[in-house]
Parts: structure tokens; C-alpha cells; sequence
């Protein structure tokens, strides 16, 4: 068990390394990530939502909704651990 | 020859399910309603299948889409010369079955007679579905539907050894049709991109557009593996193994719808799927004819050493099958003739047979050959429609069975294949010797004191017959096998029609 | 169940720090826009404050200054916030969480809109991170038996 | 190659620590150090993602600077790439939520079984079969 | 106009009523219900409502807050994802009404608002999963499904918390792979929406990053829809949660998992880089044919009907994923029939198993003897579906491995085709001895002839909050297949991805 543990963590490791042979260079300012979507929202943030705190008007308008079901989540997360450890009160 | 659409084929199967579910409805309240829509159920599809006949007789051809699945894959009717015998016997027969079941189960106090009357009604729309099926497809679909709702008929009697005959029932036929007969009609399909049946056969045209002979010849293999309900010689031992199953359902379904939808598919694929032409140049006819001889001979010997009557009649079924199968083998005229008249033939006769064994067990709780020595004076009637039945199994004229042997001896003859007729020669010597001997003891026969009724020794001496419910169907249908000698032309009739369509010619 | 510290100095120094944490859990979520923070980190300091008081004072003190109730409605409150605001957007004939069209109801222009939508949503992402933090910190540490500890 | 490996030092970094954690997860008999496997395992994603961000050459914190109401225009190049952070900060919550009822769930198999140790649940679910 | 924002009501609608519905339960409980009721009708409807406006006017996109894809999240609902959404919250509408009698049963009256919201979460977090467009987006709602159903089954009886905790890691696992794969394809398009991927990545296809980031989703997501190998969490979490949630869960779960490797392979990346290019579809169909020969092989040593349940859905995901490797139409169009009525087949089957439960307590086998006596409808019910598992026409089971099997054919893998024949017949061998066993068991009244049929044996059906979900999926099952031509030719012809 803990030998396929470890063939099955050392296969994953040789992938991750695989995969990094082709990444741009670490903190490259002309790799794709920081050149497809990223500039919009760092350039038009102000005029469009007037927030200067860019990761906030991304985190709470541009992708908003993945906000909104973050908050599910947590929110289940807390129902959850009231359902299954809470004693009902009597 | 022209096409009406009607809707009748689709009447004629929609009649018995509407039937099977106002059985439901009614159930264990009022017996008396519920047998009366069973009988009704059987008169109007009776009636509805034989008003599809004048339109055959004028060589038309009925037809009815209920649905598309899929282009080329359809669920669709047609009713031709073939499907309408097939279908008249079915219906026929049902009714008297109907009649003498009421008798049987009443008589005996059957459990669950309700789960009877509908598996029943739901099995013979289904065979009617295969009687008139225009496509593989459906009658695919329909032949699995007569094997799951027989499984509860089968195991009626929900005994251990019942439900052991019924796990091999289920088994066998359920095994081969998903596993062979399935991967067969995939197959066709990917072949011919259509499972239609066509008069020239839907693979005629295979070998021209390049299709291999050994593939051809796998999905024939697949094909005769299977349809067990057919019960060539390996995969028979499912119809004894039926025989648990109350004697109604023996004989009608046993004797005729599931055995008889077996052959039926049978000749389907033989003729309309494969073809004549293809098959004489494949030389698989040849083959399966002897396959179907060789399963003749044995299951009629191994009938000679059953003691209990019901399994000697099994055997004699797997034999007298073989027979149609022999004869749409062989692929010449006359034979195809002998064959498809066979089905009817050989259904007549048979049920008589069974009929009897019932009425035996129900009078006497005799089910044993050997205890039936001089039972013919206790009950005259049912011994002697016994006696009519048999001789027509074996095929001694005035008795139906001979028209079928005659055509079939004929075919062997065109076909010039000798060994064959001598084949026949054999098995009609074998059927002699393991009917005969009954008829004999019965009639002639000093009764041994009977063990299982303690009255004085001559309770045998006076008239002691089934109840009339039973008696008189099996008279009937004894006499029909005997009118069907003396007047055949209508089968023959459709006989011809039937072939003309495959043949050509006349 | 939990040793509980019996400390005087801790006791009276976190009921002295403990509004100043709350103070600034406050702040940071006020100020998401301008300056790091926001409704998560906001409402986690929050919580921190709360939990404060159950680590030095008792699981009592602890729902007397935060009721079980409360905090249950809390939890469900601040996404309600959240998705309320989405829905007077659906409602004032935008898509879902369209924030520009709030500016038909208050009296500024879409731009500045969004920017007061997503004031509103921070507010409800603390609430909900607050509360839900505090409760499964609670059900946790006393494995759900809340009444045998406050006794 | 030695400044290749340089250009890229904290992906191999997150690939280590997620190897750890992958190995805890699946490895470990404890079902504490499961649990805890799991977090270095998803905070090895989060690494890793946070470190998409990056950009070399000046770039600062997404937080254009001004006064109210006046920003002079921002540039892609001065700041880093802030997508990567709000998802992260989805991410994070997710794993905080996801441990919450892993160690509810703890809980609960502890006071059924008085043991966190796998084999040993197993060994005790054995005796109660018999 | 309101017919615009379904996409956004089936997913939000029940949202904001699952908050009230645990404030409300926290006061009053007997409300919760119907709340959930309430909701989940409410997003089949729309769900119904999308179905038409995409089969009358073609795919819909929905951009969230007004963001113009790829800066902001779209949802992108075509025929496939439709399908998907009927299906889901159609189940998730029965079982809420099956779960309101075997729920009073089974967990404790106090919890029953925490349940209904969080099961309210759990078909949101589905349908979510279904609805949208946007790689990471489907990761949250994702891990939404996942958290509650963790919890869900973990208020099964005696050994799920267990089960519940090996579920976690190993979903998990199954959630992070998916998440890294993300941040793979994000590193080298900078992008994260699934039409953006598509048109991005054809360049990049040689990139080794891309190439371990398709290995990578094509994991996580087999992890979640418990492929062969890696399935091993299912039989336990599934075979301890409560009935109704199981129901669900079988039903839906590893059907939208089934949806989103279908996305992943033909939306993300393009048909021919999953067919051509990868042999990813050839290893997918033999571990599938593995899988269908491996599920119904352990569901026969099975003696709790639930597990051999568990195992026969292994076996349906092996026949799903083998349809859509074989990589032709037929095959396809299978696959997502397949898809469809396995959904109904599995809701049926578990439902009728929770119906069981709640009223004689049988789990096993054995204890189901006679049962037909007892409970005609809900043992016929069971034998429907379980014909239909078999593939016995005209049950619908029947159509879709109609065109599954002539998929392979088509493809020329006859082993494929033959596994899926043989696993039939073992599902009948499997299914067979139950029927038996309810129908013909060897019960007093069967011996004593003569006795008026079984009048001493007093019928105890369930409920009629449970008998009607159950009739319900049974009318399903019998009447589908037969429409599967229309089905076909409106929606699913459609779905099937260009080049096949």
C-alpha cells in the first residue's frame, strides 16, 4: 500500500516536472497569463468600477459569481458541521 | 403486390394486452368476469386476424409503422401469407386454450390465477407481434418479451424444482438471444444498414457488395445459437426442463406459441434474411438440414425411454421442430411448403396431446406412461383424441400430420438429398414406437390396481373423465387435425402465396 | 471538556482588546476597495474576536455576547445580502449581479453603482465568513455539545 | 540549465510540497495526517497559482494609488496580474471549508470508534461483524 | 423577458430560498419541505423552459453581471448541457418529494432544515456544474456538489462517516487535479473560459503543459464520476448514505461527472486532439470495457442490494465512457442516451430500495424473499428497472445499448461490443436472483394449494409521497425508450461533436 503510495506520488511529481519544462519563465511579464485577460482588468478597473483595489473588483464583479458560490460553499461548509456534530437542543 | 396500411396488425396485438389489463383490474373479486375477458381477449383477436385474410388471399399485404427509432430501425408490422398462418393457429388455438385453462386451474385450485390469465394474454399478443413483424428489430424485441413473461408461467407452481426448470428456461433462452441472436442482428445491421425482411432476402446482395463469406456465415451461426426457442440439439434441454409448468401452459405455448415463434424466426431468417439464392451459395442449407435431422433421430430416442408422458412429449416437440427446420433447409418448394404447413400441423396435433396428459393428471394424478394401462375405458374420449393426435404425429393419412411429412419427403427428393428421406423414414418409425405402445396400453390393457385411488377394483371399470371444460376442447381440436387433412387447400393456399413471394413463379 | 484559562491579566486585556479588533475587522472590510482587505479577511478577523472570547472567558460568555440563534441567522443572512443584491439587479432588468443597473435606484451613476453592489456584497461576505467561522469554530472545539459545556 | 532551473526555483518548490501532500493522502494510515495532507496538498495549488501572478521588472500589488476621485492610468506592466489572487481567495475558502467537515467528519468516526487510526477502525468494523 | 433569465433562475432561485429555508427551519421546521419543494420545481421549470428555447433558437449565452466573456463568467447551455439540466433537476425534484416520509425515518426530526438546504445545495451546485461556461466557475460548483454531498452521506447510519471521510480525500484529490489542470491550461492561454480554450488552444496543442493538463482533468473528473480504477469510494459512501440521498446521488452524480469529461474532451480541447492526436480514447474505452466486466462481476458477489447497486453504476459509467470513446456518432448518441435513462434507471432501482427499507427494514438479498406479496407495486417497479439494466425491450435500457453496441461495431472494436454483451448477461444473472427471490420465493402460501390466493400475506405498500416519485420513474423508463427517435432527432443529434 505504501509502496504504490509512493510509485503513485513519485509518477504525479515526474508529470508536474514534465509539465513545467514548457512554462514561461517564472514572473515573465510577456507569459500568456499576463497577457490575455489580466491587462483589462488592470487597466479599465478604475473607469469600469471605480475601485482602485483591482483583486476586489475582480473577486466581487468581474467573476462575481464565483464570489457568490464561494460564499455557498463556506456557507455550506458551516450547515454541514451544524448537521452532523450539534447536539439538537432540547 | 400492393401494400394496404392498416392498423389491424397493431389491433390485433393491442387486443390481448387490453385484455391481460382488465384481467388485473378485475383479479380475485369476481373469477367468473376475469376468465370472460380472457375468452373475449382470444374472440376478437381471433376475429381480427382472420378479417386480415381475404386481403391476403388477394395477395396484398398489410402494414402498419407504430414508431421510428432511427432511420432503418423501426418498430413496424406486416402481415403476409406466412405471418397470418402462424398467426391464425396462435389465435385459433388460444381461444380452445383459454376454455380448457379455466377447466385445468379451476379444477386443480391453482394459487395466483390472476398472474396466470396475464402473463398468458401477454404472451400471445407478444407472439402475435413476432407473427407479424416487418423487421429483425421487432421481432427481436417481441421474441424477449414472450421469454420474460413466460418465466412466471413456467415457475408457476413456485416450487423449488419449478423455480429450477424456470432458471433454466430463463437461462437458455434469454442467455442465447442476448448473447448470440443479438450480436447477430447488430450485425445484419452493420451489414445491410437495414433490418427489414425482404422476400429476396435482406443479405442477398451482401456477397456482390463485397461482405466475406466467413462473416456471412458467422452471423448464420449466430443467428441458428440464437433462437432456442427453436430447441436444436444442444440447446433443447430447456423444454423439458419447461415441463414443470401447468399443462395449459404447456401445450399452448409449449406446443405452439413460444416453440413454434422459435421455428417461425427460423424460417424468417432462412428466408427473408439470408435468402435462398444466398444460402445455396453459401452451402449452409445443406448443413442445417442435417444438423436438424441429427436432432431428429436423437430426441426421438431419447422420447422412447422417457417414462413420464409430459417429457416424452417434450422430446417428441424437439423433434417434430426439427422438422420445419429440415424443411426451410432443404430450400426447395415443396419442402418450404411441408415446413410452414408443418407449423400448423404439428401445433393441432400436439396440443391435443397435451391436452390430454392434463386431463389425465387432473382425472387420475397419473403423470407416468407406465400407469396408464387400460385408462382408455376410464376416459374414452381423451384417449381417444389421444389416439387421433398421435397417429397424426406420426403422419399415418387420414391425419394432418401426413400432408406435412408427404411435402417434406417430396422436398427431400427435388433436393435429391437421400439421406434425408431416410431420415424421415427413421423418425416416423421412432414416433410410432413411442406412441404406439401408449394407445395400446390404454385401450387394450389390463389397468394394475391403482395406488393413488383407494376404491374398490372397479372404479376404473366407469366413466371417469375430466371435467367437460377440458374434455371438449381437446376433442376439438383432435377433429381439427383430422379436417385439416381432408381440407387443406387454404393452408396450402397461403402456402403458395407465401412462396410465390419468396420463390417467384408459382 | 476544555481547560479554560483562569488568567486575570489575559481575561482583563482581551475584554479591553477585543472592540479593537472588531474595530479593525470593520475597517478592513470598509475599505476593500482601497486598500488591501476585503469581506473574507474582514469577517476572519471578526471571527478571531469572537473566538478570542471563547478561548479566554467560556463557551457561556461566548454565546451570551453571540447567540447560537443569531449566528445561525447571520450565517445565512450575509449571502442572502449577497444574492439579494444580484436579484435587484435580475429584478431592474439586468443579468444576474449586473451591478450598473442599481444605479436606477440610487442616485448615482452605473459606474459608481458597481462600485456601492460591490460595497454591499463585501459587507455580506464578512457577515457570512464571521458567523459561519464562529459556528463551526464552536461546534468543533466542544464537538456539538454546547449545552454540557456552558453549564 | 543551472539558470534554467533558476527561471523557474518556486514551481519545482510547489511541486515538492504537493508531492507531500499527495503522499500523505493516499500513504497515511492517520486520518489527522490525511487531513493535514490534504491542506499542504491544496495549499501546493495555491502556490502555485499565486505564483502565475508574478511579474518580474517593478511590477507592485494590484492597488492603483491616488487620491480620491483622480487615478492617473494604470499599465499592465506596473502591476501584477490580479486574477490569479481572486481565485486563489476562492480557493482558499474552499479549503477551509472542505477541512471544517473533514474534521467534523473526524469527529464524529472518533467518537464512534474511540480511534483515528484507519486499520484500526477497520480491525474493530472486523469484530463487529463477528 | 423572464424568459431570458432562466439560466440565471435555475441556478439562483433555489440560492436565495435555501437561506430562508434554514433561518425559517431554525424557528419552524415543518415549512423546510415544501420551501425546497418550492424551490427545486421552480428550476425545473426553467430547466423545461431552456430545453425549448434551445431547441427552437439554439445555444444561450448568459453573461453574469454583464461581463463580455472571457473577462467575465458566461454560462453557455446547448442541447448537451439542456439534456443535462432536465435530467438533474427532474431527479432532484422526485427524490426532494420521495426524501419527505424516509427522511422523518431515518435522521433526526431536529435536523431536517439543515438537510433540506443542504440538499437544496447540492442540486444547485449540480445544475451549476451543468449550466456553465467557465472552466473555474465549474470548479466552485463543483466543490458546492461535492461538500454536500459529503455531508449528506455522512448522516447515513452506522460506518459513513468512514465512508464519508474517505469520500472527502478522495474527491479532493479528484477537485484539486481538476483545479491544477485549470491553472495548467490558464498558464499557458491565460484564459479560463471553455469557448476561449477551445479557440486558443489548437496552437499550443504540442505544448507539454497542455498535454499534462488534459491528463490531468481527464483524472480529477474520473475520479469524480468513480471510473473503473479509481472508483473505489463509491460503494461505501453510496451503500451507507440515506436512501433518498443516495437515490439522488446514484442518479445524478456520476452523470453530470459523465457531462463534464464530455466537455472537457470535445469542448475544451477539439474531438480530434482527444481521438487523433492522444490515444486517450483507446485507453479510455479498454479500462471501460474493464469496468463494465469488473462492476457487474462484483455486483454478483454482492448480498446488500444497495451495494450491488453501487457496483451495476461502476459498470453503467464503464458503458457511458465507452460510448464516447468509440468515437463515432452512434457511439456518442448512445453514450448520452445512455446517460438520459441510466439516470432514470438508477433513481428508479434506489428509490424502490429506500421504499424497502423504510417499511420492512430488508437490505439483503434474502430478506426481500416474498417480498412481491407485500409491496406488488413497488416489487414491480424493482423489476422494470432492473429489466431495463438488463437491456430487455421495450424498457429504454434496451435503446441505448442498442446504439452503444453499434457504435463499437462501427468502430470495428468487437471486443468493446462483446464486453457490453457479456456484462448484460451478468446484470441478468445478478438481477434474476432478486426477482426470484421477490416473486416466486417458496412461502407458505404457495405450498398449501387450494388455499384462496395468498389472502393470509396483507398487502403493506409505502407511502403514496414515496409510491408516486417511484411510479413516476417507472412510466419513465417504459416510456422513453420508445421515443428515443424523437429524442434523437430533436435534441441529441445536436450534441454530437463536429467530425464525427
Amino acid at each position: 500500500m505504501k509502496i504504490l503510495a509512493f510509485i503513485a506520488t513519485l509518477m504525479t511529481g515526474a508529470l508536474l516536472i514534465y509539465a513545467t519544462v514548457d512554462f514561461p519563465d517564472w514572473g515573465d511579464p510577456n507569459s500568456p497569463a499576463s497577457l490575455h485577460v489580466s491587462p483589462r482588468y488592470i487597466e479599465k478597473t478604475i473607469e469600469e468600477t471605480a475601485v482602485p483595489n483591482m483583486v476586489t473588483a475582480l473577486l466581487a464583479d468581474y467573476r462575481g459569481y464565483d464570489t457568490n458560490f464561494e460564499e455557498t460553499v463556506i456557507l455550506t461548509a458551516g450547515i454541514s458541521v451544524i448537521m452532523l456534530l450539534r447536539r439538537p437542543r432540547k | 403486390m400492393e401494400i394496404i396500411y392498416s392498423s389491424r396488425p397493431a389491433l390485433a396485438i393491442l387486443v390481448s394486452l387490453i385484455g391481460a389489463f382488465l384481467i388485473l383490474l378485475t383479479g380475485e373479486r369476481s373469477r367468473n368476469l376475469r376468465e370472460f375477458w380472457t375468452i373475449l381477449a382470444s374472440v376478437v383477436k381471433f376475429s381480427i386476424v382472420l378479417s386480415m385474410v381475404p386481403f391476403i388471399l388477394d395477395g396484398k399485404i398489410l402494414e402498419y409503422t407504430v414508431f421510428n427509432i432511427s432511420p432503418g430501425l423501426s418498430i413496424q408490422f406486416k402481415v403476409d401469407a406466412l405471418g397470418i398462418i402462424f398467426g391464425l393457429t396462435a389465435s385459433f388455438l388460444w381461444i380452445i386454450t383459454s376454455f380448457y385453462s379455466i377447466g385445468y386451474v379451476r379444477s386443480l385450485k391453482e394459487h395466483a390465477q390472476t398472474r396466470y390469465f396475464v402473463c398468458f394474454a401477454i404472451a400471445l399478443s407478444a407472439t402475435m407481434g413476432v407473427a407479424f413483424s416487418a423487421n429483425m428489430f421487432t421481432t427481436f424485441l417481441f421474441y424477449e418479451i414472450i421469454t420474460v413473461c413466460t418465466y412466471p408461467l413456467v415457475a408457476h407452481k413456485e416450487t423449488p424444482e419449478a423455480i429450477r426448470g424456470a432458471r433454466k428456461y430463463l437461462t437458455y433462452l434469454l442467455g442465447t438471444s442476448i448473447a448470440f441472436q443479438l450480436l447477430a442482428v447488430f450485425l445484419t445491421y452493420y451489414v445491410s444498414g437495414s433490418l427489414d425482411f425482404k422476400y429476396e432476402g435482406l443479405l442477398s446482395g451482401a456477397l456482390g457488395s463485397g461482405v466475406s463469406e466467413t462473416l456471412l456465415t458467422v452471423i448464420f451461426i449466430l443467428y441458428m445459437a440464437g433462437i432456442a426457442k427453436a430447441a436444436m440439439m444442444p440447446l433443447h434441454s430447456w423444454l423439458p426442463a419447461a415441463m414443470v409448468a401447468p399443462t395449459p401452459v404447456s401445450a399452448l405455448l409449449h406446443a405452439v406459441a413460444v416453440v413454434k415463434t422459435g421455428v417461425f424466426v427460423v424460417v424468417k431468417v432462412v428466408l427473408h434474411i439470408f435468402g435462398i439464392n444466398l444460402l445455396t451459395q453459401l452451402g449452409l442449407g445443406t448443413a442445417l438440414a442435417y444438423f436438424a435431422s441429427f436432432t431428429i433421430i436423437v430426441a426421438s430416442v431419447i422420447a422412447l425411454t422417457q417414462d413420464n408422458l409430459k417429457l416424452r412429449l417434450a422430446y417428441s416437440t424437439v423433434s417434430q421442430l426439427s422438422y420445419v427446420i429440415l424443411g426451410v433447409a432443404l430450400l426447395t418448394p415443396s419442402a418450404i411448403t411441408g415446413s410452414i404447413m408443418h407449423i400448423t400441423l404439428h401445433a393441432f396435433g400436439k396440443i391435443t396431446l397435451f391436452f390430454t396428459a392434463g386431463a389425465i393428471y387432473v382425472a387420475t394424478h397419473k403423470t407416468k406412461v407406465s400407469e396408464l394401462d387400460g385408462i382408455g375405458r376410464q376416459m374414452p374420449f381423451t384417449m381417444g383424441a389421444f389416439t387421433l393426435g398421435a397417429l397424426s404425429m406420426i403422419g399415418i393419412p387420414p391425419l394432418g400430420g401426413f400432408i406435412s411429412k408427404w411435402y417434406l419427403t417430396l422436398g427431400a427428393i427435388e433436393a435429391n438429398q437421400f439421406p434425408i428421406i431416410i431420415v424421415l423414414a427413421a423418425s416416423t418409425i421412432l414416433n410410432a414406437c413411442y406412441f404406439m405402445p401408449i394407445v395400446y396400453a390404454a385401450f387394450f390393457k389390463e389397468p394394475l390396481p391403482d395406488p393413488h385411488h383407494h376404491q374398490h377394483s372397479n372404479s376404473h371399470k366407469k366413466l371417469h373423465e375430466a371435467p367437460a371444460l377440458m374434455v371438449v376442447p381437446l376433442v376439438l381440436t383432435a377433429i381439427g387435425a383430422l379436417i385439416l387433412f381432408f381440407a387443406p387447400t387454404f393452408f396450402l393456399d397461403m402456402t403458395r402465396i407465401a412462396l410465390k413471394s419468396v420463390i417467384g413463379g408459382n | 471538556m476544555i481547560e479554560y484559562l483562569e488568567n486575570i491579566i489575559i481575561r482583563t486585556l482581551c475584554r479591553f482588546l477585543i472592540p479593537f479588533i472588531q474595530l479593525f475587522g470593520l475597517y478592513v472590510i470598509a475599505h476593500g476597495h482601497g486598500s488591501p482587505g476585503g469581506g473574507f479577511q474582514g469577517g476572519c478577523i471578526l471571527a478571531a474576536s469572537f473566538i478570542l472570547i471563547l478561548v479566554t472567558f467560556d463557551l457561556a460568555e461566548a454565546k451570551r455576547r453571540f447567540s447560537e440563534k443569531l449566528n445561525n441567522f447571520f450565517n445565512s443572512f450575509g449571502v442572502f445580502i449577497y444574492a439579494w443584491t444580484g436579484w435587484m439587479c435580475l429584478l431592474l432588468g439586468g443579468n444576474y449581479l449586473d451591478y450598473g443597473k442599481l444605479s436606477q435606484i440610487l442616485p448615482v451613476d452605473p459606474v459608481k453603482a458597481r462600485y456601492f453592489g460591490i460595497f454591499s456584497i463585501e459587507v455580506g461576505v464578512g457577515i457570512t465568513v464571521m458567523a459561519v467561522m464562529v459556528s463551526i469554530f464552536h461546534d468543533l472545539i466542544t464537538g456539538g455539545k454546547h449545552e454540557e459545556v456552558s453549564e | 540549465m543551472i539558470e534554467y532551473i533558476i527561471a523557474k526555483y518556486n514551481y519545482w518548490g510547489y511541486i515538492l510540497l504537493m508531492m507531500i501532500g499527495f503522499y500523505a493522502m493516499i500513504g497515511k494510515k492517520n486520518l489527522v495526517k490525511k487531513l493535514l495532507g490534504m491542506n499542504v496538498f491544496q495549499w501546493a495549488i495555491i502556490l502555485f497559482y499565486v505564483s502565475i501572478a508574478s511579474k518580474k521588472g517593478g511590477a507592485t500589488i494590484p492597488i492603483v494609488m491616488g487620491a480620491h476621485g483622480h487615478y492617473e492610468p494604470a499599465q499592465a506592466i506596473q502591476f501584477l496580474n490580479p486574477l490569479p489572487h481572486c481565485l486563489m481567495l476562492t480557493a482558499i475558502v474552499v479549503g477551509v471549508s472542505t477541512t471544517g467537515v473533514a474534521l467534523a467528519l473526524i469527529i464524529m468516526i472518533h467518537r464512534r470508534y474511540k480511534t483515528v487510526e484507519e486499520d484500526e477502525i477497520l480491525e474493530s468494523l472486523e469484530a463487529f461483524k463477528k | 423577458m423572464i424568459s431570458d433569465q432562466f439560466p440565471a433562475l435555475i441556478i439562483v432561485f433555489p440560492l436565495i430560498i435555501a437561506f430562508w429555508i434554514n433561518i425559517v427551519g431554525w424557528w419552524w421546521k415543518r415549512p423546510c419541505f415544501y420551501m425546497s419543494i418550492l424551490a427545486l420545481s421552480v428550476s425545473f421549470i426553467s430547466a423545461i423552459g431552456i430545453l425549448n428555447t434551445v431547441i427552437t433558437s439554439g445555444t444561450i449565452h448568459y453573461r453574469l453581471g454583464g461581463w463580455e466573456p472571457p473577462w467575465g463568467i458566461e454560462y453557455v447551455v446547448d442541447h448537451l448541457n439542456a439534456l443535462i439540466l432536465v435530467i438533474v433537476s427532474f431527479v432532484g425534484l422526485v427524490v426532494g418529494i420521495y426524501s419527505k416520509k424516509s427522511i422523518e425515518k431515518e435522521i433526526s426530526e431536529a435536523k431536517i432544515p439543515q438537510f433540506y438546504t443542504i440538499y437544496t445545495f447540492l442540486v444547485m451546485g449540480l445544475l451549476g456544474m451543468t449550466v456553465t461556461g467557465d472552466a473555474f466557475n465549474l470548479y466552485v460548483l463543483l466543490e458546492i456538489a461535492s461538500l454536500a454531498s459529503y455531508a449528506l452521506i455522512a448522516m447515513g447510519e452506522d460506518g459513513a462517516p468512514l465512508a464519508s471521510f474517505n469520500y472527502v480525500i478522495m474527491g479532493t484529490i479528484g477537485a484539486c487535479f481538476y483545479l491544477l489542470g485549470v491553472g495548467y491550461l490558464y498558464i499557458a492561454t491565460g484564459s479560463l473560459n471553455m469557448a476561449d480554450f477551445s479557440q486558443l488552444l489548437p496552437n499550443l496543442y504540442h505544448s507539454k503543459t497542455v498535454l499534462v493538463a488534459f491528463a490531468f482533468l481527464m483524472v480529477g473528473v474520473a475520479i469524480k464520476m468513480a471510473f473503473f480504477p479509481l472508483h473505489g469510494w463509491l460503494p461505501d459512501a453510496y451503500t451507507h448514505a440515506p436512501s433518498a440521498v443516495s437515490a439522488f446521488v446514484a442518479a445524478t452524480m456520476t452523470k453530470v461527472g459523465a457531462y463534464v469529461m464530455i466537455r472537457v474532451m470535445f469542448t475544451i480541447f477539439k474531438p480530434y486532439f482527444s481521438t487523433e492526436m492522444l490515444p486517450a480514447t483507446t485507453i479510455l474505452g479498454w479500462i471501460a470495457a474493464a469496468a463494465m466486466i469488473y462492476g457487474t462481476v462484483l455486483a454478483i458477489a454482492q448480498k446488500d442490494i444497495k451495494r450491488m447497486l453501487c457496483y451495476i453504476i461502476i459498470a453503467e459509467v464503464g458503458y457511458i465512457v465507452m460510448g464516447v470513446s468509440v468515437g463515432n456518432r452512434m457511439g456518442f448518441t448512445g453514450a448520452v442516451l445512455h446517460i438520459v435513462y441510466d439516470a432514470f434507471m438508477m433513481a428508479c432501482l434506489f428509490l424502490v430500495v429506500g421504499a424497502v427499507y423504510y417499511k420492512t427494514g430488508a437490505r439483503t438479498i434474502v430478506e426481500y424473499k416474498a417480498l412481491f406479496k407485500k409491496m406488488p407495486l413497488t416489487s414491480v417497479s424493482f423489476a422494470i428497472g432492473a429489466l431495463s439494466v438488463i437491456g430487455i425491450p421495450p424498457t429504454c435500457g434496451f435503446f441505448s445499448k442498442w446504439y452503444l453496441v453499434l457504435g463499437a461495431i462501427n468502430a470495428q472494436q468487437w471486443l468493446f461490443a462483446a464486453a457490453l454483451l457479456v456484462s448484460s448477461l451478468l446484470s441478468a444473472v445478478v438481477f434474476f436472483r432478486v426477482l426470484q427471490n421477490i416473486f416466486f420465493a417458496p412461502s407458505e402460501s404457495a405450498h398449501k394449494q387450494g388455499s384462496e390466493p395468498h389472502v393470509e400475506v396483507m398487502r403493506d405498500e409505502a407511502p403514496v409521497s414515496m409510491l408516486i416519485p417511484i411510479l413516476i420513474t417507472v412510466t419513465g423508463i417504459l416510456l422513453l425508450g420508445v421515443f428515443s427517435g424523437q429524442i434523437i432527432s430533436t435534441i441529441i443529434q445536436f450534441t454530437v461533436p463536429e467530425g464525427f
